[in-house]
């Protein structure tokens, strides 16, 4: 009988410093656990491998650092896979907030990669390879106005630079020259992509989103109005995954990093389950 | 390169059949372009929109990407409008024939919500019907809700216990049904509460809520005769901030530990939050809410739950109003009819070919 | 391994612990922090709604320019403070009557369209169905299922009959329905919030600390 | 009645596009309900600063952390109101190269409390699955059952389990979990349909605080 009051009454205190250690443990002593690729990710993954060398990639920075945990991993990687495969980048936010974030992930990548090069050639150079547009308010005017012309909606980039000065500027003037954009936010950019981008001027539009707005966007996918999707951090891993086994990138994952902690707490939470369950079936057989 | 050569040797097919006409069911200053895609589609850029009021000077008022053949455009309402639509590919522009003269005016009714018109006249007719009928005094029956039959007891066991109830009415606002629905129950509530002398505690989200709640629970003590047991200090405003509600009401179960929590009005994510902080205390908590996202918290972490409609069911039941008892049995035949509609649209998408789904827009 | 130098950092991190630290118990460091938590909320309400409401909306162009329709929203704001003053107390419905109007009405449209008639949309069989025997979600043995879900649902919200017979069976189907329903979605929800947090667990250990980077 | 002339004028604009009744609705959305709000602000404070002085006065338990409240709602909504959103305003909200405009502070207080009080909701998730998903009866066994399913489901390693786990997961998600869901739904509108109209109508009156007249 006292076994099973044990199982059956185990004090809430207990459960929860259990969950705090297995979510903390694996943040402090991180190791990369490896995931399978699910379609949507995949997806997205090829959309952006194939766009041709005569386009350019739009990264839509929009999340702020409440998202951040989950969606700045995607935005790394999308940029280890983007500059891997010397896809042209342009960068841009459509809230103010985002920037500095931007900016961090920008300065990151390009530096793990300008690390490693030993040529002019082989590195990543801003103007060159990739434009950071910066903000440019209201979010509908460049959503619109780009697909007329990048460089009249966005006159400087983030830096001051004279837009129409940068070399690659030159070629990508405006929508027809983007292979696709993917919105990293929460919120509503994605659906604003979709739904002025897209069914004006025919963008192919990817997101990256939280956990917690899944539901809210699968429909998209669904419709096939997003070429790809990831989904909190267990996306971001996947496209972790799938940038470090097809390309060979090496690199902090931060996403893969965290998912132990996301494992080992839904595996607490179903070893509770299971133990609670096994004293009540005990309890009831003794009656 | 080819594509570069060809269009330098031939010239560009322009976009052919310029339609244009008043954009329907708006309210005015905006006409629809449609035309016929330029042969050429696949090589453009883009199509410009050019429009003139005299037929002589154009000036470009939009653009949209190619393999699309409409566009609306902003108009001023009562002047005439001529169009012609380019094709564009690089520096080279292929112009269609101007249009035919058009205005833009205002609709007085938008014709993509008559479905809306009809459901709502169905089953607000059907629901006033049963409310008069419920006037002329007809004895009308309502089922056992089970979340209601606690309500006694769990505020029974408060009185024993010498202990407080909290009353949360969540984070709705005057307007949400959610929150008329709590209100009326907290008007019950409040009644038994007067009658046994048990300490009530209702904190606020939303300052109209709170002033609406004030009344009710100074009338309910009126009502069974205990004007002097009701407490102003009882029902107040606390914060509009999600979260920060959340943390006070916590803080107010771990330090007053009432003997009954009801969680009953319009909840989002706080939900779990109140919910099993309440059950760490050992209270019996009743839960309502309309919140389908919020249910499932609820359900696990509550001793009895109104789900969905229960809650607005049981502000009637409890009350025992024939009006709002006879708006439940015209809920039901609104049920009923919805039920109908579903089998018979579904027999009709399958058997014939009427575009049912267009129907239900 | 550098701690934070920015005081704001540290006072972020100190009000999240003093908040979790309510897991264990309750304790003075909750006490404060709720109270700070509620006490700068409404602190942000009233900058909010004078610098984003009251002064755009009302002073600015009542006072500046002249607007004078304005005095109209102004008094029956005013209104609302009658509620101070006990013999005409009464006149507080007028504002509460105008909000609650307005938006029970808007109401009624938005969700006979929302709710009622694009799930009616959502539910409804069409020959694309039969196209394939069970083809994601769509397929013909799903989408009856669907069906056959939604109306054994709705009857258990059935409240003028005893739930016996034919009604008895189809609530209890019902119920089955909701019941997985619920289980699901919670399950579902759990990676979500776990996510968040992560996320918190990472500001602590990363911009507070600075264990990890 | 009041609330029978604004209940109208809230159907209406979804009906009828006529720029003359477009107008009127977001005047009436954007000056006219938003003032009011900010006028019932007013009365909530009133409530919340007299429920929390009564308790100073009296020494009630825990009196001290209503000096807290008080004391940061205060200071916060001075350096809101004359300091401006953004730090713009006629008090200085910056010493040396700490700000403490608003913004900083709602940045700073308001959203690290706030995340960390919805993170507290992955600890609640599991002491509330831990207590409730127990197979004690038929309904109870389903809630169980379906959430089991799908948290396995959703994990990463859900499809070495069994290649199917992840899409049987998906197909609880989509089919019984949308079925339950949409019947819940239905009910809900016909009860929110029902519930507008009465108070349209006057039949219902609860709103205006007590049944009576």
């Amino acid at each position: 009988m006292k076994t099973t009051d044990l199982l059956m009454k185990i004090d809430r205190r207990i459960i929860y410093l259990i969950l705090l250690v297995v979510v903390t443990l694996p943040l402090i002593f991180p190791s990369v656990q490896s995931v399978r690729v699910m379609p949507p990710v995949e997806k997205l993954f090829n959309a952006i491998d194939t766009i041709p060398a005569d386009k350019s990639l739009i990264i839509d920075f929009d999340y702020d650092p409440q998202t951040l945990p989950e969606l700045e991993p995607m935005a790394i990687a999308i940029l280890r896979h983007a500059f891997e495969r010397r896809i042209k980048v342009l960068a841009l936010s459509l809230y103010v907030q985002p920037l500095g974030l931007a900016t961090n992930a920008l300065n990151q990548v390009t530096a793990e990669y300008n690390s490693k090069a030993s040529t002019r050639a082989d590195s990543i150079i801003y103007g060159r390879d990739y434009v950071f547009l910066g903000w440019q308010p209201p979010p509908l005017v460049p959503i619109l106005g780009m697909g007329e012309s990048i460089i009249n909606v966005y006159k400087t980039d983030y830096y001051g630079n004279q837009t129409d000065t940068l070399p690659l500027m030159q070629r990508i003037k405006n929508y027809s020259n983007v292979g696709l954009l993917v919105s990293l936010s929460s919120g509503d950019p994605p659906r604003w992509w979709i739904e002025y981008a897209q069914n004006r001027f025919g963008l192919h539009v990817g997101a990256g989103i939280t956990a917690v707005s899944a539901s809210e966007f699968y429909p998209y996918l669904q419709t096939g109005q997003f070429s790809g999707l990831m989904v909190g951090m267990k996306g971001a891993a996947e496209y972790e995954e799938i940038v470090s086994s097809q390309m060979g990138i090496v690199g902090r994952r931060k996403a893969s990093e965290a998912l132990p902690s996301l494992t080992y707490a839904h595996l607490v939470m179903i070893a509770f389950i299971v133990v609670g369950n096994i004293g009540f079936f005990i309890q009831r057989r003794h009656k | 390169m080819i594509s570069v050569l060809v269009a330098g040797i031939f010239t560009l097919a322009p976009p052919t059949n310029v339609v244009v006409s008043d954009t329907p069911d708006d309210g005015g200053g905006a006409i629809t372009i449609e035309w016929q895609l330029s042969a050429d589609d696949a090589q453009l850029q883009r199509y410009e929109i050019y429009r003139s009021e005299d037929g002589l000077k154009y000036d470009k008022v939009g653009f949209i990407g190619r393999g699309r053949n409409a566009y609306e455009d902003e108009t001023q309402d009562r002047t005439p409008y001529i169009y012609k639509v380019a094709a564009i590919m690089d520096t080279m522009r292929a112009l269609s024939e101007p249009s035919t003269p058009v205005m833009s005016s205002a609709q007085w009714l938008d014709r993509n919500k008559i479905n809306i018109i009809i459901t709502v006249l169905l089953l607000g007719g059907m629901i006033l019907y049963f409310i008069y009928r419920a006037r002329r005094g007809r004895e009308l029956y309502v089922r056992k809700i089970s979340g209601l039959q606690a309500i006694d007891d769990a505020i029974g066991r408060a009185t024993e216990m010498g202990k407080p109830i909290l009353y949360c009415p969540g984070i709705g606002y005057i307007e949400d049904i959610a929150t008329i629905a709590s209100l009326s129950i907290l008007g019950e509530v409040a009644k038994k509460c007067g009658q046994y002398d048990t300490k009530l505690i209702n904190p606020h989200f939303d300052p109209i809520v709170y002033t609406v709640a004030r009344e009710i629970v100074k009338e309910a003590y009126t009502d069974v005769g205990r004007p002097d047991a009701y407490d102003p200090d009882s029902v107040y405003f606390v914060t509009d901030s999600q979260f920060a509600y959340a943390a006070a009401v916590d803080g107010i179960m771990l330090r007053e530990r009432p003997a009954t929590n009801f969680l009953v009005g319009w909840f989002r994510a706080e939900s779990l939050i109140l919910a099993e902080t309440g059950a760490s205390t050992g209270a019996i908590q009743i839960a309502g809410t309309d919140q389908v996202s919020q249910l499932p918290f609820f359900v696990t972490a509550c001793d009895y739950t109104l789900i969905g409609e229960e809650l607005y069911a049981a502000s009637a039941y409890i009350s025992r109003e024939p009006l709002l008892l006879g708006a439940i049995k015209g809920e039901d035949y609104g049920k009923i009819i919805i039920v109908g509609i579903l089998v018979a649209a579904s027999i009709l998408g399958l058997l014939t070919k009427v575009p049912i789904l267009q129907l239900f827009r | 391994m550098t701690l934070s130098h920015d005081p704001w950092v540290w006072i972020s991190a100190i009000l999240s612990i003093a908040i979790l630290s309510f897991l264990f118990r309750d304790n003075p460091f909750y006490k404060l922090a709720e109270h700070i938590f509620v006490g700068v909320a409404n602190g942000w309400a009233v900058t909010f709604y004078w610098h984003n409401v009251l002064m755009p909306s009302l002073f600015n162009p009542l006072f500046r320019q002249g607007q004078f329709l304005l005095t109209i929203p102004f008094i029956i704001g005013i209104l609302y403070l009658t509620r101070f003053i006990p013999r005409v107390s009464w006149l507080v419905r007028i504002p509460i009557g105008i909000s609650m109007g307005y938006a029970v009405g808007a109401s009624i449209p938005a969700v006979s369209q929302a709710y009622i008639i694009k799930q009616i949309q959502g539910t409804i069989l069409t020959p694309e169905n039969f196209q394939a025997w069970n083809a994601g979600t769509t397929g013909i043995i799903w989408s009856v299922i669907l069906l056959l879900g939604v109306i054994c649902t709705l009857s258990y919200f059935f409240f003028s009959r005893e739930h016996k017979g034919l009604l008895g069976v189809t609530s209890r189907i019902g119920i089955v329905f909701v019941m997985i329903g619920f289980g699901a979605a919670f399950g579902y929800t759990v990676m979500a919030r776990i996510s968040l947090l992560i996320g918190r667990l990472q500001f602590l250990l990363g911009p507070w600390l600075g264990i990890i980077d | 009645m009041l609330v029978f002339v604004f209940g109208i004028l809230g159907i209406i604009p979804f009906i009828i596009p006529h720029p003359a009744v477009q107008n009127v609705d977001e005047y009436l959305r954007n000056n006219l309900l938003k003032i009011l709000a900010a006028f019932a602000l007013i009365l909530g404070l009133g409530s919340l600063l007299r429920v929390h002085i009564d308790k100073m006065k009296r020494k009630g338990q825990n009196w001290q952390y209503s000096w807290v409240l008080i004391l940061t709602f205060v200071v916060s909504a001075i350096i809101g109101l004359f300091g401006g959103v953004n730090g713009t305003g006629i008090l200085p909200t910056r010493i040396g190269s700490f700000p403490f405009d608003i913004w900083t502070i709602y940045l700073n207080v308001e959203v690290p409390l706030g995340a960390t009080m919805f993170a507290l909701l992955s600890f609640f998730m599991a002491s509330a699955a831990y207590r409730a998903f127990r197979a004690r009866s038929t309904e109870a066994t389903l809630l169980l059952a379906a959430a089991f399913v799908v948290m396995l489901g959703v994990l990463p390693f859900g499809n070495r389990i069994s290649p199917h786990l992840p899409s049987f997961a998906q197909w609880i998600m989509d089919v019984p979990n949308v079925a339950g869901q949409r019947g819940i739904l239905f009910g809900v509108a016909l009860g929110m349909l029902a519930t507008a109209l009465k108070i349209i109508l006057g039949i219902e009156r609860s709103w205006l605080g007590g049944g009576g007249e």
